[in-house]
């Protein structure tokens, strides 16, 4: 039984912990929460991909470390704890895999090394509305070399080099590659729940695009990167919520009423109690899809949507207790308990909410059980 | 069994509308203002129309322009004012809770000198209890008054504190006494907030807004004459500010089921079973909630004193509204995090409203204190163990 | 406003409560509890037949007492209290209102004073298996004349006179009443998780039986009867609740741990108040049903639904964490809070458990909101 | 990351299979037998068996009789032997907690006497710990035991004692002295179950079963030279106790997500989305449960000392069955109700494991106690406030 990670991903873990508790404090974080110009902060993003983080999981022919997925999640987890305000997901998850997924050679020896270099910015383009987008019915169009349609929201959109597009190919959809210096995009800032991430509207006008596999392969494609999309993220929303309990905890042991810590109250105790067998629970289902994804896994779909539902509902209720757990202190502005409220459901939405992914284990159980 | 007013209400809720109708528009009929500036004036204006006809205070003595009036002619206005455009914000505090404080402890000359201008709408009041170190244990606060001849020096910080920026007097609960135990060292005054020394700075919510103030004091100077009650009975004081707490009459505090249903209709997820028996449950609780109040007012209406059934309101309704929003914005997906009321469905009302929802849950008792008060006063368990209970102040742990 | 009972219907509860305090008292209960042979006390049943409370709802020219629902209602809430191991919800809910709502003059004739005498014990037999009984898919049929076909579980079959019997008949269903003493009638004791009530399966081979009401009208009489049904076991739901919070909080009180009454730990505290606030919720609720089943009024589909749904929650919340705050004593047989737990669940799936009532609530506001 | 064993484990594996192949049945291949004598014998022989081939007590040194093995192959011997139709009811509490306390405080006269006859089999063990009035608070316990020459007399009683009746001995804790604070008058002794005094009866539970017992003593006289640690510190040693309870491996306590997601494809209410929800909830329940142990086993086989990841186990698997047992019954609707093992869908699993449940959520730490020990000692909160810390047990209010 080896169920957790290794010496050297703790490592990588303790070392990740140590440059971002310096870097992306949460002066970092408040610099584009406070800055409706800001959409990341330049100089963490720099410094990120001068550790080579962003070829963590991009073969040494390309530029990258070649290390594995694991310790992509393990850099996601304390991503997720300090709430880095800087485009990771959006490049490293979403781009990065999806050019590995289905991108040809031309494409992956070119797009790859410029993502390791820090040149490039990714953002996955698949919302168009209210709800989950759904690949049989999307209004962006692609017809073999432009996209058409509007896309929101999407996110660091408004910073991204480069979109990964759904879109709708013939009677089929398609994932496209998109470079966002080309003819025909607009860009609108959005303002979101989580002013501590970038969003944009993007509408394409026929601009040129590359599509990643085959034509009419993109819901496929796009279940397949959603999978591996949603194990990295939630290791975010449990660092998050590991992070809001810690929270909750300190604070609870020095705040004072009636004589003595808050944390001496059953009410508070039991509360505590509850996030930490959440976190817990989350915990196990995200090793679990960890390891899934690094082993490519038949089990992937059921791992990866228990992880991402189990993350979801651990940092939902650990940020929303934090902030209870705080009192009026947790309601200002200035106390970072909202911070993780609003990243909780940013990451909550991101890719799917619950529901969706609720739905995607129940299939996967079917599935499994029919055959 | 019925839900219809007996003649006598009939008649007051009929006089009441008429009143109502002559002077204000219906509710939904103009765009709300957000102009602030106008809207003080426009209740000031208000409020000195309402008390010249005997509608300021339904339940107040004629002696204090009150309408000598019941509690159940008090609902019946507080349902009738709530269906027109009607700008009452700022003396809900004052008239609530700070005038009828200064009725109860205050002298002959405090009753001519304040409780007449606040009905007429001339001066408005605030409430100076919480601290930033004593918010559920509010008898722990640590703003301190020190006797200097015929005066009291006062310096501390108050928190949250509603309308603090354009009230012109608070009622400010402060310690005189360090060395007993914390409720016995307590005394209120009467603050005159346009003074030096008194500085309002708003708090910047965690929801973006600021509608609360801090207020700090640095030797600020009262005189002895604007004491409410004996030194040290501030406790006993404020325990009467806060039983003067308006009974609630509506005022929803957010989008129900009703709005949640109209966007699940209105975007195809109204067929989901799961969201089905989520919608249910909604319904039930807010049904729960606003047929509580029927049989509180029923109780009114019998002019008998209403149980502690009302006391289950905040509990349903703040943990109601952070989970309907959070449901709205999840059926929403990843649309759901944009926060602009141009672009969303329900004007991003339940957008808004999530980031709304934890300081509910907050506010006038959270959660948890309001369950130990359910547990304490209603059900009768006992109370947690104090510690602190027979501790000089000045001896207590503060963290 | 006037939302609560009258002085008189207090009165009334008042009385019942001193009455079955007396007669159906826990050793009552238990005598039908222990002894397998015994589906219900028939002394107990007596007195109250001797009371005239089953003529409570009957009019007068039958013999009835020609008090209204209200009155019923507050019996209903008494009867839940004590756990009554009567057949009082079969005869005075389904089979009275069954005929009052559908039976002919001659039926109403013939039935009713038999109710009021305590001649006759009724049952409703509608369920043929595991689910919800849908009218359109019935086994049971009625042809005009007589019944074939299984019934099961029906509570109180085993010592009712006459049934309630929901069947094919044509292509719809009908509501049917038919005399147990007629040909063709074969009853099998069921075990239960209740029992403290009787439960049979009845089976019909060509049993004389009388439709109440037109051929094919049974679907839409039989969700009329159990709106009423609903509202009158929503109150015997209340009672429980409010007696299980009486329960747990007497024994918090009495309990010692750690030198102080148990009452005093906030996860106690705090449990209670949830129980409080979740009876609340059903009461208030239930007054609701109450009044518009006492007027008739358009809004009983909605009302019926939310009375049923709160005090479904209320008694399940209330009967578990009784149990649950009386730790191991809770879970013996001598102390009474396992009656609570079975009681609960009998009357949170007799007429349709909680997710056929939240269906029939949705569906109630989605036709208010399209008239 | 993977689940695969190590070399040595798999070695391990394999041999503790061929060994369990050798002599039992696989679980499910016989229908389970319900005959309660014979299977206290068939536990006995079993029990003997494994202690002949050094697979009674994998961890215990062989000294002892056992393997001097790792945690790591004790937890694999326990996946292995779960998957036979093994005896082992009857051991688990004697091996696993009693007898431990014995070699830990015992004389060498004990350990002669006792150790060897418990690991072959011949002597059953019971724990006499809990009490009517000492549940969450064992330490409130009020049996006595009184000083008489060179012996004890005990009266008092002990309740859910599992096994009383087929004990031969027992490890009791009893207070010796009543003036002293409550967790220092305690003390531990070895009693013999046969001996007159001593009376058994079953408790007839909520759920119909009579599973546990009641213990009865009467005048039961205990030499000293029967005493376990010193007068006084039977607390340390009770600890001692409760810390020896195995690491639970598997065992679930009854339906879970696969057995209703069955019933519901059987039963065709798989479509209902409300129920997928739920179905989806209590997978990741379950998952992040028995992964969780996994990550303990993990800490174990890399010969670490676990962390208290572990600890959320009953909290969540006891909730969880009385919600998923409440789910399909509810799903039954009416027919829900029969408890007819030969009538229902699953035997009526659902039904038996709903009257089981509330006592699930109690035995062996109830909820509350056990977040309690989540926020104490995992999360390191402050204790309770405890009232009778320093009082002499005689003068503690008992109800």
């Amino acid at each position: 039984m080896n169920f957790d990670f290794s010496e050297d991903q703790k490592f990588l873990a303790g070392e990740a912990r140590k440059f971002l508790e310096a870097e992306s404090a949460i002066p970092v974080v408040r610099e584009v929460l406070n800055d409706d110009d800001k959409a990341y902060s330049e100089a963490l993003w720099k410094k990120i991909a001068e550790m080579g983080w962003l070829g963590t999981a991009i073969p040494e022919e390309q530029g990258g470390l070649g290390l594995g997925m694991l310790e992509m999640c393990v850099l996601a987890e304390e991503m997720g704890r300090v709430l880095a305000p800087v485009p990771f997901s959006s490049t490293a998850y979403y781009l990065t895999e999806a050019v590995k997924l289905a991108g040809s050679d031309e494409v992956k020896n070119d797009i790859l090394p410029r993502i390791v270099a820090g040149e490039i910015i990714g953002c996955y383009a698949a919302s168009e509305g209210p709800g989950h987008p759904d690949p049989a019915s999307l209004k962006t169009t692609f017809d073999g070399s432009t996209v058409s349609g509007t896309k929101i929201p999407v996110t660091d959109g408004g910073i991204a080099t480069h979109a990964v597009v759904l879109a709708k190919e013939g009677s089929g959809a398609s994932l496209v590659l998109v470079d966002l210096s080309g003819a025909g995009v607009t860009r609108k800032t959005l303002s979101t729940l989580d002013p501590t991430r970038g969003h944009a509207e993007l509408t394409f006008d026929k601009t040129p695009g590359i599509r990643l596999g085959a034509a009419g392969d993109g819901a496929s494609l796009n279940d397949q990167l959603m999978d591996k999309v949603a194990v990295l993220l939630a290791f975010e929303q449990l660092g998050g919520a590991s992070r809001a309990l810690e929270m909750a905890k300190a604070y609870s042991l020095e705040r004072y009423a009636f004589g003595r810590p808050i944390a001496g109250n059953q009410a508070i105790k039991h509360k505590l109690a509850e996030m930490y067998v959440k976190n817990e629970v989350a915990r196990s289902n995200c090793f679990y899809g960890a390891w899934a994804l690094s082993t490519d896994a038949p089990e992937m779909p059921e791992a990866a949507a228990a992880a991402r539902v189990a993350a979801s509902e651990a940092f939902w209720y650990a940020s929303k207790e934090n902030i209870q757990t705080h009192g009026g202190m947790g309601f200002t502005w200035e106390v970072d308990c909202h911070l993780y409220y609003r990243r909780a459901k940013l990451l909550a939405v991101q890719a799917g909410g619950p529901k969706v992914w609720k739905e995607k284990l129940v299939r996967a159980l079917e599935q499994k059980n029919a055959a | 069994m019925d839900f219809n007013d007996t003649p006598e209400e009939a008649a007051f809720r009929a006089e009441a509308r008429a009143f109502l109708e002559k002077h204000l528009k219906p509710k939904g009929s103009a765009p709300a203002s957000r102009d602030r500036v106008n809207m003080l004036e426009k209740a000031k204006a208000w409020q000195k129309t309402k008390a010249e006809n005997k509608f300021a205070q339904i339940t107040w003595p004629e002696e204090w322009g009150g309408r000598g009036g019941t509690a159940m002619q008090n609902v019946i206005w507080g349902q009738e004012e709530s269906k027109f455009d009607a700008p009452t914000g700022p003396f809900a505090i004052g008239l609530g809770m700070c005038v009828p404080t200064v009725i109860a402890f205050g002298s002959d000359e405090h009753k001519k000198r304040y409780v007449q201008k606040a009905l007429m709408g001339e001066e408005i009041w605030c409430q100076l209890f919480s601290e930033p170190s004593a918010g559920s244990d509010v008898a722990g606060l640590k703003t301190r008054a020190v006797k200097d001849g015929d005066e009291w020096v006062i310096n501390g910080q108050k928190v949250w504190t509603s309308g603090a920026h354009y009230s012109d007097f608070g009622i400010l609960l402060v310690r005189t006494d360090p060395k007993v135990p914390k409720h016995k060292g307590l005394t209120m005054f009467i603050v005159n907030m346009k003074q030096p020394g008194v500085e309002v700075r708003p708090i910047h919510q965690a929801s973006g807004g600021r509608e609360f103030n801090e207020v700090y004091f640095t030797d600020v100077r009262i005189p002895d004459s604007d004491r409410l009650g004996d030194v040290g009975a501030g406790w006993k004081v404020a325990l009467v500010t806060l039983m003067n707490e308006r009974l609630a009459v509506g005022g929803s505090p957010g989008p129900d089921w009703a709005e949640i249903m109209e966007y699940a209709r209105d975007h195809g997820t109204l067929s989901d079973q799961a969201f089905r028996e989520k919608l249910a449950d909604w319904y039930v609780a807010a049904q729960g909630y606003k047929l509580t109040k029927f049989r509180t007012q029923t109780a009114l209406s019998r002019g008998q004193t209403p149980g502690p059934e009302n006391s289950i309101g905040k509990i349903i309704t703040a943990n109601h509204l952070q989970d309907i929003c959070n449901s709205a914005i999840e059926m929403q997906d990843h649309y759901g995090i944009i926060n602009e009321t141009d672009r969303m469905p329900a004007d991003a009302i339940f957008q808004q409203s999530f980031m709304w929802a934890p300081g509910l849950r907050i506010a006038g008792g959270t959660d948890e204190i309001l369950k130990n008060i359910i547990a304490e006063r209603v059900l009768g368990l006992p109370q947690d163990v104090r510690v602190d209970k027979d501790l000089p102040f000045d001896q207590m742990k503060s963290g």
